[in-house]
């Protein structure tokens, strides 16, 4: 990952966005985090965690790992289905 | 250097430009060895070329530098992200539209990004050093050292 | 001391009249008067921090602030809108020029002289020609420039050099072709005017000058003049073919 | 030798002066045909360490030089016909005109007898320095003419009381730059100043023709550390040569001062050795020194005339104002930072005189600026000509340089009297170059008139433009 996309993106005295999400729970349980908080940046802490993120429509399961520290969580959760063309509208 | 080109001190379109080297690189080679603005390329010698080669050899450049944007694509092919998705469908990365234009992200974006080639044989993966040394024993470079035009 | 009381007085009553005065008052004495102003003055002047502003003048100062105040309003009043129908306008109006003795004279004495032209005719014909895009004063440097290098290779007036070279350079004859209705078109040579003439040379001078080495079209026109003047333009080829053709129908040639 | 072969092998010889051949064009033929040999001479040529270790010049610079395409089999093909310059070189290449008009009974330029208003031209002697020093500029319209012709004016016997101050007065206090507007007579001014030295015949000229050479970054530089300063080979070869022609005779008589050892640059280049038996000639003139000695004989040079006070120095700068513009310049030190203008040497020895940090014992400095520069508030506010506004922009005011230059006295160079005008007018009569038209339909008073009205005034470039530019 070049550093500057990150850095580019957002002013630096913000910070990350962080958003309160109960990631001590989920690590102990193991159960995935259902949430609507696509922006939220993921952290080193979040690694090993199960997300269930909307996409608009449902709830994208994924778990994540090392390299995904720094995207956003709605990176991995997409939110259009590509188009393809039925014959018949019955089908 | 030079041969680059778009820097300060050789122009010559026709003259090889290398993949990932950059203006301020050509600045900065230029300065340390020492050429003035308005050189041209003829007027190097065998030492000033070596000189080039050296500097050359220490940057990321052609083949290494294909090889790590390639393998920022593949990592991000492989966590799963939106950006790796749309390179792997070879659509546009960053939001753009695709009703219409869109053509240079569909020539560009794929998994095994080719880059700009400089040409022919940078694209086969010709070691830059090599290649700078074609160019400047006669082919090319020959060719056209002496329409080399001063910057001024 | 009392002024100021009355002052307090009125800003609290707050009636209308009084509160014009105040504004007017507040206006002075901020020095600037703020027509366009959106926070109104009115409504600071009823807010209680207005009035310690007007604790701090002096009693003296607002008394005569307040008379001068007084005294415009009253000028205002008295005057009304400026009349524009007076005399004083309307002669403004309907005044005449009348020429001195001296203009007169001169008018008489340059009354029959054309204007100089600025440029010769076929000087500024050519700058025409080769005048884009109606950028005038760009082919006109470009002309003067060229004359100049001609000057300069014969050591001689330039304009005179160009009408000669394009009295040398232009065809006599010219065939045009009309449609009859029966099979074969009918060629006819037609005799030139002069600036038809001028035209068709300079136009040739042009294009030989495309052909020459410099990226300064001045350079090569100028040199292709030269060139012309010396009689070595493809033009004398151009000419030539154009007479041939002319001769060669001369059977069609109209006399009448 | 036909011209055209002069011309020729001058040209493809890398434009360096050949001795043998500028001996021919001066036996032969007229004195401009010399100026152009010259003019194309004090243009580069790639003659420094840069080019010395460069690969060497094969017949394919002949190619270029005059317009062929060739390819690397040597094949070549001519496609178009006539000059490939523009116009300013075109004009100004005696090849491409026939010889001007030669003005008869014309006075030769001289110190004793300044009659104002008066077109006179410079001597043989004065001529043939002048066009070595390169003061003769391309757009001044000296073509019309055999040889080039000068106006006496007010501001000639400043000029004149100039020349005679620096030859008995420091440098410290004869400093003058002149300042006025395009086209008004700076250079030439500048050009009378630099003959009326020459006539003087025991003062020694300096003249740096193109200061805007020395920042614009087209010549080549490196960083000489026993001199603690940047160098340029190439534009010292030139400054040297010029100085050496125009000065022959002075410097010969000027003995060292002190033994120098200018070491080779090799080890099998000898280092060179100069006693007290030398004379300046022999060093500016010594051929075996390699060229990135030249920083240092340029330095003792300048020493041994800061020493000596047997003979006036007069350095002269056209183009000044080049340098005030461009403080910041397109070279750059190994780390990639833009060389100042004082890092430079020949500048820094400029600002040196300027500032009286170093003063001749007898001599003068003439600064001429040009109107072609980005006018910079560093100059005129340096001359105490307009007050200094805190709110300039750094790029436009340099406060450093500025305070170099406090001490130059400026002189404004004044539009030319009607009188003036009338004189020029009629040499130009003389010379032909009036349309035929304009001089039937004026009378001579009318046409006066007319072109007093055109050059704006009284402007000498405005004049001649107004005559040859316009149809």
């Amino acid at each position: 990952m070049r550093l500057t996309q990150a850095l580019l993106s957002r002013s630096v005295w913000k910070g990350p966005h962080i958003v309160p999400l109960p990631i001590g729970q989920a690590l102990k349980t193991g159960s995935p985090i259902r949430t609507n908080a696509r922006s939220c940046t993921i952290l080193p802490q979040f690694v090993g965690v199960k997300f269930q993120v909307h996409n608009g429509k449902e709830y994208v399961a994924f778990e994540v790992t090392e390299d995904m520290v720094g995207s956003k969580l709605g990176e991995f959760s997409p939110t259009r289905k590509r188009f393809s063309y039925t014959q018949t509208k019955n089908k | 250097m030079a041969i680059t080109i778009n820097g300060k001190a050789f122009r010559a379109k026709e003259l090889v430009t290398f993949y990932g080297l950059t203006h301020h690189d050509v600045s900065k080679i230029c300065s340390k060895l020492g050429f003035y603005p308005a050189m041209r390329v003829h007027q190097l010698n065998e030492q000033q070329i070596l000189g080039i080669t050296k500097e050359l050899a220490d940057l990321t450049i052609e083949a290494d530098k294909r090889a790590i944007i390639r393998a920022n694509i593949a990592l991000k092919r492989s966590t799963g992200s939106y950006a790796g998705m749309r390179h792997a469908l070879g659509l546009p990365v960053r939001g753009q539209r695709t009703k219409t234009n869109a053509k240079t992200a569909r020539r560009l974006n794929r998994i095994e990004r080719r880059g700009f080639a400089t040409d022919a044989r940078a694209a086969q993966g010709v070691n830059a050093i090599e290649q700078l040394n074609q160019h400047l024993q006669g082919g090319v470079f020959g060719g056209f050292k002496n329409f080399v035009k001063a910057l001024f | 001391m009392l002024s100021r009381n009355l002052l307090r007085s009125r800003v609290l009553g707050c009636t209308t009249a009084q509160q014009f005065l105040i504004t007017q008052f507040r206006a002075a004495t901020t020095s600037t008067i703020r027509y366009q102003s959106t926070t109104s003055t009115t409504t600071s002047t009823a807010s209680p921090g207005s009035n310690r502003n007007i604790d701090t003048i002096a009693d003296e100062e607002a008394q005569a602030w307040l008379s001068t105040v007084r005294e415009l309003r009253a000028q205002y009043e008295d005057a009304g809108i400026p009349d524009y129908e007076s005399s004083q306008m309307k002669q403004l109006k309907t005044a005449k020029f009348e020429p001195t003795d001296a203009q007169l004279e001169q008018y008489a004495l340059l009354k029959d002289k054309p204007i100089p032209m600025k440029h010769d005719p076929v000087v500024s014909h050519c700058i025409n020609m080769i005048m884009k895009d109606g950028k005038k004063s760009k082919a006109t440097k470009y002309l003067t420039r060229a004359l100049y290098i001609v000057r300069l290779k014969t050591r001689e007036d330039p304009v005179e050099i160009l009408k000669e070279t394009l009295d040398k350079l232009g065809p006599l004859m010219e065939t045009k072709t009309y449609k009859t209705r029966i099979a074969k078109n009918l060629v006819v040579p037609v005799p030139l005017t002069e600036r038809q003439r001028f035209r068709r040379a300079f136009l040739w001078i042009l294009e030989g000058s495309d052909k020459r080495r410099s990226k300064d079209f001045s350079v090569r026109l100028g040199e292709e003049i030269v060139e012309a003047y010396n009689g070595k333009s493809s033009g004398y080829e151009k000419r030539l073919q154009l007479h041939k053709s002319a001769i060669l129908h001369r059977a069609y040639v109209k006399l009448r | 030798m036909k011209i055209n072969e002069i011309w020729e092998s001058v040209y493809v010889n890398d434009l360096q002066r050949k001795p043998s051949l500028i001996n021919i064009c001066s036996a032969q033929h007229s004195p401009m045909l010399r100026l152009n040999t010259l003019v194309r001479s004090s243009t580069r040529s790639f003659s420094s360490s840069v080019s010395l270790q460069a690969a060497p010049n094969t017949s394919k610079t002949k190619a270029i030089a005059k317009g062929f395409k060739g390819s690397a089999t040597g094949k070549k093909s001519r496609k178009t016909a006539g000059s490939f310059r523009f116009f300013e070189d075109h004009v100004h290449y005696a090849k491409n005109r026939e010889p001007g008009f030669e003005l008869s009974n014309l006075e030769t330029l001289n110190p004793t007898t300044l009659d104002l208003n008066k077109v006179v031209s410079y001597s043989e002697q004065q001529l043939q320095k002048l066009i070595q020093a390169g003061s003769f500029k391309k757009d001044q319209f000296h073509e019309l003419f055999k040889t080039p012709i000068t106006l006496i004016r007010d501001e000639t016997s400043t000029m004149a009381q100039f020349v005679q101050d620096i030859a008995t007065t420091p440098s410290s206090q004869n400093k003058i730059c002149l300042i006025g507007e395009r086209g008004i007579g700076k250079s030439t001014l500048l050009t009378q100043a630099q003959a009326l030295a020459i006539s003087q015949s025991n003062t020694i000229v300096i003249p740096i023709s193109h200061a805007l050479k020395l920042v614009d970054g087209s010549n080549d530089f490196f960083y000489d550390s026993k001199l603690q300063t940047y160098t340029q080979p190439m534009y010292l070869k030139k400054l040297l040569s010029k100085i050496e022609y125009i000065n022959k005779e002075l410097l010969s008589q000027i003995q060292l001062s002190q033994d120098y050892v200018i070491e080779g640059v090799t080890k099998d280049k000898a280092a060179t050795k100069f006693n007290q038996k030398h004379t300046l000639s022999d060093l500016v003139q010594a051929t075996n020194l390699a060229p990135r000695q030249r920083g240092r004989v340029f330095q003792i040079l300048i020493q041994e005339l800061l020493n000596q006070d047997s003979h006036p120095v007069l350095v002269t700068v056209d183009n000044f104002s080049a340098i005030t513009s461009h403080p910041i310049t397109p070279y750059r030190n190994v780390e990639n930072k833009q060389l100042y203008v004082e890092e430079l040497q020949i500048t820094k020895t400029l600002f040196q005189l300027t500032s009286n940090e170093v003063s001749f014992k007898k001599g003068g400095v003439i600064l001429a600026t040009s109107s072609d520069d980005k006018p910079s508030v560093t100059l005129k506010h340096g001359l105490g000509l307009i007050a200094a506004d805190p709110y300039t922009k750094e790029s436009d005011f340099n406060r450093t340089l500025a305070s170099k230059i406090t001490t130059v006295k400026p002189i404004t160079v004044g539009k030319l009297q009607k009188e003036c005008v009338g004189k020029l007018v009629e040499k130009y009569i003389e010379a032909n170059a009036f349309n035929k038209t304009e001089l039937e339909n004026n009378n001579h008073q009318n046409l006066i008139d007319q072109k007093y009205v055109l050059s704006g005034n009284g402007n000498p470039l405005e004049l001649l433009k107004s005559i040859t530019m316009y149809h």
